[in-house]
């Protein structure tokens, strides 16, 4: 059973892909988008089982590999998951399943590239999720990297191509970056898995050839930092999220930059720079600069995706804050925050592709009162804003609130003021968002304008109450991970 | 203080320094990617260098072939992204690309 | 003497990327980048690392420069030379700071490193480097296969797919 | 009776307490599905809740001590209860009044449109009211006790509009009982380093313990409708539904804050006779007393005056409680259960004639001892009692307030005595004037006696005002002072009063009270008008007509505050708006103009960025190394 829902986090979507190319291509749209709901749904449900498999024997995580069993030794990359690799599976599937529910009344005759190139990209942010090797984690994100400049530029108009060369360079300076910042921790470690590498660094500063480890500090930070968006490393990502395809945005901001980003930075912070003050510091510090800069930024923005894209690099900061503190319940609230904006930034973007579907447009200064039209859209985007501005009953306030928390703690109380007093920004350029596009009176053009059809509806609406019930039942989900000695 | 990895080290930054450097000054897309080129032959040296140092050099050289691999798809996609901006836009001069701004 | 060849490669490999990015003819520059390839794949072989070596040589000397040349070709850019109008001053600037901080970490490192080379003289065995790749580096097969599946869509939806525009 | 409990609890009271407080949810939330039409559903929900609770309190009462721990949340936050003899009685008494007012009810609200909404709010309160009592930790007491507050202002809301300023008034001025209880809460957790109700454990009552000591009280008084959080009761008293007046100013309320108050000042703090803090409550009790008497003594509508009765005799309470003698202790306890039987019969008679004329204005009724003769001798039982006429329930309770009264101060008693005239005396006159002299009544009046479902519980309760009179022993002796063993000791308070010199003086003061009846009604020729020589007397007359136009209302004053605070925070209000609207808007848009600006789609400029950023990062590790 358990052998079974591991190895299908990367043995289905390989199985998929297979699939998809044997059927005729005349069929082959609506078969494979339906494929593709199967994959992300039973990944969802792997994640579950497996989830509560960890729990019912106790582990904290659970090894596996693929092709051959490897004997553990020195630089053997084994596959793993653990409590937040599983979190974040189930963000992978529920954020494709979004996609591809947005897709299917959008990508039209792209449909079949459209669900390989996802099967890809799942691929590869399952593989970020699973591996626990430094060089694997670097193939994986760059796989994700090459699907996702494709998927970019699936429609082939000249924004689409933009964006993709855009975050094609960016990611390519990012890749190199890390890539030399391994190979100087190599010539330290002789192995790159992540226990060996957090064994060989636990006593640095004395090691043979610590300089070159501070440089590969610096140049891991701004790798992932590159990808994850942080400001200043931000340039590309808006551009990449306002030119892709509903679709595509959706996946992007919903998981994709996250994974590649803030995923890795999380993970490896947690298994293999533990405890190195001088990297949580310059984490923070990016972090609110990130915080602060993506809400001001946001506020002038003229385009749905454009903000959103803006308040993706705002909410990153908060998640690099918590993990950045250092502590436990840094990482827990990072976790949850990760999983809160995995929920209401996807919601958002379905909302924009719902806006985009009906109005043909994302330019804000073209919408208005499509309250009335849309009540769908306009609610669940209410409710994943307010959650997104940490407005009590509704989940992000939860994990926002542990952030916080965590960074107050950690001796940092001008963070903590800084972040929390940020929030003002997020409900600010809520606020200019929703009355340009949903409240006050509705715009002459767009009387005709109807709800958006079936199944972009049915992903708000499903999101929206997962992030209601997240909320809601978020005590009882503290008080478990208390019980269960996590937090 | 091995005079020869003094000299690989001072290679591989200066290899670096070319590409971060064309990536900077270019406008011709293709160099760019060039550019990104020369800076992964540098990576390519420094990670050999560090199985070379650290003794354990067939790893090295695992990693150092699926790099390439990642680095011929990635410059296959690039080009393929360049070719389809040069049919619609006429040129591969990265002035053009400022419609996505603010 | 096998350390003379090593420093004598690089040299002239760091002379190639320089013409890389020097000249203005873009099948130059390509070939110049091949040429540096060609030659780091020549360090490689020395340091002992004959398989990336082997690999350097045949994949990125030889694929890329294809790679690049068609798109070239495709794009009519070689007659197109560099413009050389110096619009954004931040741009000229950033060169001076990128050397000034790869010069500081250089000497940093230079000079508070010390490298004992534990194996330098002895290249890897082929039994060795067939463990490595096959018994560690699972995770790194399958990233290599899916990355050529995604290098094989990216063909189809980027070449293959026409236009209808 | 351990059969049963036994039975019910399968051996462990811990499912008791569920049944107690998520078997009248679930019932009420049936209540508000179950359509207007099928009214006789409705109808049996609430009877089965209210019997079921009743079975359920019997069980409870007569279990032994138990502690229900449930780990919740942390920082000790546990999901705890505990049934002891006290708390168990009081769940008892409660759902014995919920159980007779939920009788009345069924018959009363047949046929109105708001009997679903009632009966909702009616079962949610018993169960609250169960949890509320039940708790043994203050975090969970507190949600139930705040939560009483909900159902409180939602009876008032209820049907008709014009309640709404009377539901606020309720709510605003219990909120603040609240909010001070809260703040006690905090001082008391604060001091004893626990939330477990049953670990806190007489606490001095000096320094931050007179702090937290006063708050408590006060929250356990403005429950019970002390002054000065009364005003809205009189308000409610003409605005509620009519099972909302017996069931929680009349008798609820009175329990839940007075088994709070008896807490307060004999478990968590160590009360002592004739220190400062005894007297200050003292002397809420007896400004009560006669404050909310006065104003009883001109009222011209029975359910008004009924209400300011209910003010009058939590101050009788109060002061016996707060003596902090054993005799006030006992004296207090039973006068709190007196008042539940006599209020409550009170206030169904009223309800009753209220059901048969439509109204409850004295100055339209007249002479219905005739047509209603049950509905009448239930009254007369009541008031008798109420006026603390011998043998009845009303006069021992009083009897050992006054006792303890004397024993603290001249003065207390003296209050207490004014009180006890002026009861008589509204008493006499409201009797007369709605039971005797001359038949009146409205034209679309039903001249008959009320159903026999509305007789019933008026009955009982009657009864109940014998029984406990006659046979005091049965509260006094086999409940309370076991009870209170500890404070009380061997000494037992049942039976005849010891001091046959304070029998004396009552009795003179209800002489004096028929005397200025007679005198009033001869005046001026009817009953309604026996006390008119009071309220007209040259100085009273202008503090009533000021009381009647609430001049003396705590909430108009604080009505008022809040309109000055408002008129001085509006000025502030305008200043920060300022920077919010204005400042805080020019700057965030033209940073972010300039944001827009600077980010001008060219790629290298985001490499240049990014190179700085890298530089950015070098930077600060020089720093932090």
């Amino acid at each position: 059973m358990i052998t079974f829902a591991t190895i299908s986090f990367l043995g289905l979507p390989l199985l998929a892909i297979l699939l998809l190319n044997i059927v005729r291509k005349e069929t082959g749209g609506t078969i494979s988008i339906n494929i593709g709901f199967v994959v992300s749904i039973i990944q969802m449900i792997a994640a579950v089982v497996c989830l509560s498999l960890l729990w019912l024997h106790g582990k904290d995580f659970i090894e596996f590999s693929l092709f051959w069993d490897m004997n553990a030794t020195l630089g053997s990359a084994r596959f793993s998951v653990d409590l937040f690799s599983l979190v974040v599976l189930f963000c992978i599937g529920m954020v494709s399943l979004a996609s591809l529910l947005t897709a299917k009344k959008t990508i039209g005759a792209k449909a079949l590239n459209y669900t390989n190139l996802l099967m890809v990209i799942m691929l590869g942010m399952n593989g970020i999720a699973v591996v626990t090797d430094l060089f694997s984690l670097y193939v994986f994100l760059e796989i994700t990297g090459i699907a996702s400049f494709v998927m970019i530029a699936l429609l082939h108009d000249k924004r689409g191509l933009e964006g993709a060369f855009k975050y094609l360079v960016m990611s390519a300076i990012a890749s190199a970056l890390i890539l030399g910042s391994l190979a100087l921790i190599f010539t330290q470690t002789g192995s790159l898995v992540y226990g060996d590498v957090a064994n060989a660094l636990a006593d640095w500063r004395n090691a043979q050839y610590a300089p070159l480890l501070v440089v590969a500090f610096v140049a891991f930070i701004a790798g992932f930092s590159i990808k994850a968006g942080i400001a200043p490393f931000h340039g590309w990502l808006p551009d990449a999220y306002q030119s892709a395809p509903a679709s595509v945005s959706v996946l992007l901001g919903g998981i994709v930059t996250k994974m590649a980003g803030v995923y890795a930075i999380i993970r490896v912070l947690n298994s293999v720079f533990v405890s190195m003050p001088m990297i949580n510091q310059t984490l923070l510090i990016l972090g609110l600069i990130s915080i602060v800069f993506g809400a001001v930024a946001a506020c002038g923005q003229r385009d749905f995706k454009r903000i959103l894209a803006y308040s993706s690099i705002s909410q990153i900061g908060y998640i690099i804050i918590g993990i950045a503190s250092g502590s436990l319940l840094g990482f827990v609230g990072a976790m949850l925050h990760f999983f809160n904006h995995a929920t209401f930034k996807t919601t958002l973007f379905v909302n924009s592709a719902a806006v985009e579907a009906q109005t043909g447009t994302t330019d804000i200064d073209q919408l208005g009162g499509l309250q009335a039209r849309m009540p769908v859209t306009a609610v669940s985007s209410i409710l994943a804003f307010l959650s997104m501005a940490g407005i009590p009953p509704l989940a992000g306030f939860w994990s926002k609130l542990l952030i916080i928390i965590a960074v107050w703690q950690s001796a940092s109380v001008a963070g903590g003021a800084i972040a929390l007093a940020a929030s003002i920004f997020t409900a600010a350029y809520f606020l200019i968002l929703q009355r340009k596009v949903f409240f006050g009176p509705l715009e002459d053009h767009l009387t005709e304008i109807t709800e958006a059809k079936g199944t972009i509806s049915l992903a708000a609406v499903l999101l929206s109450i997962v992030t209601v019930a997240f909320g809601v039942l978020f005590p009882v989900i503290l008080n478990f991970l208390h019980l269960q000695g996590i937090l | 203080m091995n005079i020869v990895s003094a000299i690989i080290l001072t290679a591989a930054l200066l290899m670096i320094i070319a590409g971060m450097f064309c990536l900077v000054r270019t406008y011709n897309l293709i160099r760019i990617i060039i550019a990104i080129e020369l800076a992964m032959k540098a990576i390519t040296l420094l990670l050999v260098f560090s199985g070379w140092v650290n003794g354990n050099l067939a790893l090295a050289q695992t990693f150092v072939i699926t790099m390439i691999v990642l680095e011929v798809i990635v410059a296959v996609v690039a080009a393929g992204i360049i070719v389809s901006l040069y049919r619609k836009n006429g040129n591969v001069d990265i002035r053009e690309l400022t419609n996505l701004k603010g | 003497m096998q350390q003379f060849f090593i420093v004598l490669c690089l040299v002239l490999m760091v002379l190639a990327g320089g013409a890389a990015v020097m000249f203005r003819s873009m099948l130059k520059s390509s070939i110049s980048l091949a040429v540096a390839s060609a030659l780091l794949a020549a360090v490689l072989f020395l340091m002992g690392a004959y398989w990336a070596s082997i690999f350097e040589l045949s994949v990125c000397s030889g694929l890329i420069t294809v790679v690049f040349v068609s798109a070239v070709s495709l794009t009519n850019t070689d007659r197109c030379s560099e413009v050389r109008v110096r619009e954004h001053k931040a741009r000229v600037a950033v060169l001076p700071a990128i050397l000034i901080f790869a010069g500081a970490a250089l000497l940093f490192i230079l000079f508070n490193s010390d490298f004992n080379i534990v194996a330098s003289a002895t290249p890897a065995s082929f039994s060795a480097f067939k463990e490595a790749l096959w018994s560690l580096r699972q995770a790194d097969i399958l990233g290599q296969i899916i990355v050529i599946l995604a290098g094989t869509f990216a063909v189809i939806v980027l070449f293959k797919e026409r236009d209808n525009i | 009776m351990s059969g049963l409990s036994s039975m019910i609890t399968s051996g462990n009271g811990a499912g008791l307490i569920w049944i107690m407080i998520i078997i009248p949810v679930i019932l009420a939330f049936l209540t508000l599905i179950i359509p207007k039409t099928a009214y006789i559903g409705r109808a049996i929900a609430l009877l089965v809740g209210v019997i079921f609770n009743f079975i359920a309190a019997i069980a409870v009462f007569s279990t032994q001590e138990i502690t229900m721990l449930l780990p919740w949340a942390n920082f000790e936050m546990n999901l705890a209860f505990r049934i002891y003899n006290f708390s168990g009685f009081i769940v008892l008494a409660i759902s014995v009044f919920a159980l007779l007012i939920a009788i009345y009810s069924v018959a009363f609200m047949r046929n109105k449109n708001e009997s679903g909404q009632v009966f909702f709010f009616y079962l949610l309160t018993v169960a609250l009211a169960n949890g509320a009592v039940l708790a043994n930790n203050f975090v969970i007491m507190l949600f139930f006790w705040e939560a009483l507050l909900v159902t409180l202002f939602g009876f008032l809301i209820i049907n008709q509009k014009k309640n709404v300023k009377t539901a606020v008034k309720a709510l605003v001025l219990s909120g603040t009982a609240d909010l001070l209880l809260m703040l006690g809460i905090a001082l008391t957790v604060y001091q004893a380093g626990t939330l477990s109700m049953d670990a806190i454990v007489d606490l001095p009552i000096s320094g931050i313990g007179v702090a937290g000591y006063i708050c408590l009280m006060l929250g356990a008084i403005g429950k019970a409708g002390s002054m000065p959080f009364h005003s809205w009761i009189p308000d409610a008293a003409n605005d509620a539904p009519l099972p909302f007046m017996p069931l929680l100013p009349g008798s609820m309320e009175k329990l839940l804050g007075i088994y709070l108050l008896v807490r307060v000042s004999y478990n968590f703090y160590n009360l002592q006779p004739e220190t400062g803090v005894s007297i200050a409550v003292m002397t809420i009790g007896a400004v009560t007393i006669i404050l909310a008497v006065a104003m009883a003594l001109i009222q011209k509508d029975m359910k008004r005056l009924l209400a300011y009765h209910a003010i009058s005799q939590v101050g009788y309470m109060i002061l016996g409680i707060g003596t902090a003698l054993p005799v006030g202790l006992i004296g207090g306890l039973y006068h709190m259960i007196n008042n539940a039987l006599y209020k409550s019969c009170l206030f169904l008679t009223a309800g009753s004639i209220e059901h048969r004329t439509g109204t409850t204005d004295l100055r339209k009724i007249g002479g219905l001892a005739k047509v209603m003769p049950v509905t009448a001798v239930c009254f007369i039982i009541a008031a008798l009692s109420i006026a603390g006429v011998p043998p009845f329930n009303g006069f021992f309770s009083k009897e050992l307030i006054f006792d303890a009264a004397l024993e603290s101060g001249w003065i207390f008693y003296a209050a207490a005595l004014l009180g006890a005239f002026m009861t008589a005396a509204s008493f006499l006159k409201m009797g007369h004037a709605a039971f005797f002299g001359k038949e009146n009544a409205p034209a679309d009046a039903v001249k008959k006696e009320s159903p026999p479902a509305m007789q019933l519980p008026m009955i009982i309760l009657a009864a109940g005002c014998i029984i406990f009179g006659v046979c005091n022993f049965i509260p006094v002796k086999l409940i309370f002072q076991p009870m209170f063993a500890d404070i009380v000791g061997s000494h037992n308070f049942a039976g005849w009063p010891h001091s046959a010199t304070l029998v004396l003086i009552s009795c003179i003061v209800l002489l004096i009270a028929v005397l200025n009846h007679i005198y009033g009604v001869k005046k001026t020729g009817q009953g309604l008008g026996a006390v008119d020589h009071i309220h007209y007397a040259p100085v009273l007359h202008s503090i009533y007509n000021g009381a009647e136009k609430r001049y003396f209302d705590p909430y108009e004053w604080l009505m008022i505050v809040v309109k000055i605070y408002a008129y001085i925070s509006f000025g502030i209000d305008r200043a920060i708006n300022w920077i919010y609207d204005v400042l805080l808007v020019k700057i965030v848009s033209f940073v972010s103009a300039r944001l827009r600006m600077a980010n001008n789609g060219s790629p290298a400029r985001y490499m240049v960025w990014s190179f700085s950023g890298v530089a950015f990062i070098v930077v600060l590790f020089i720093a932090l190394m």
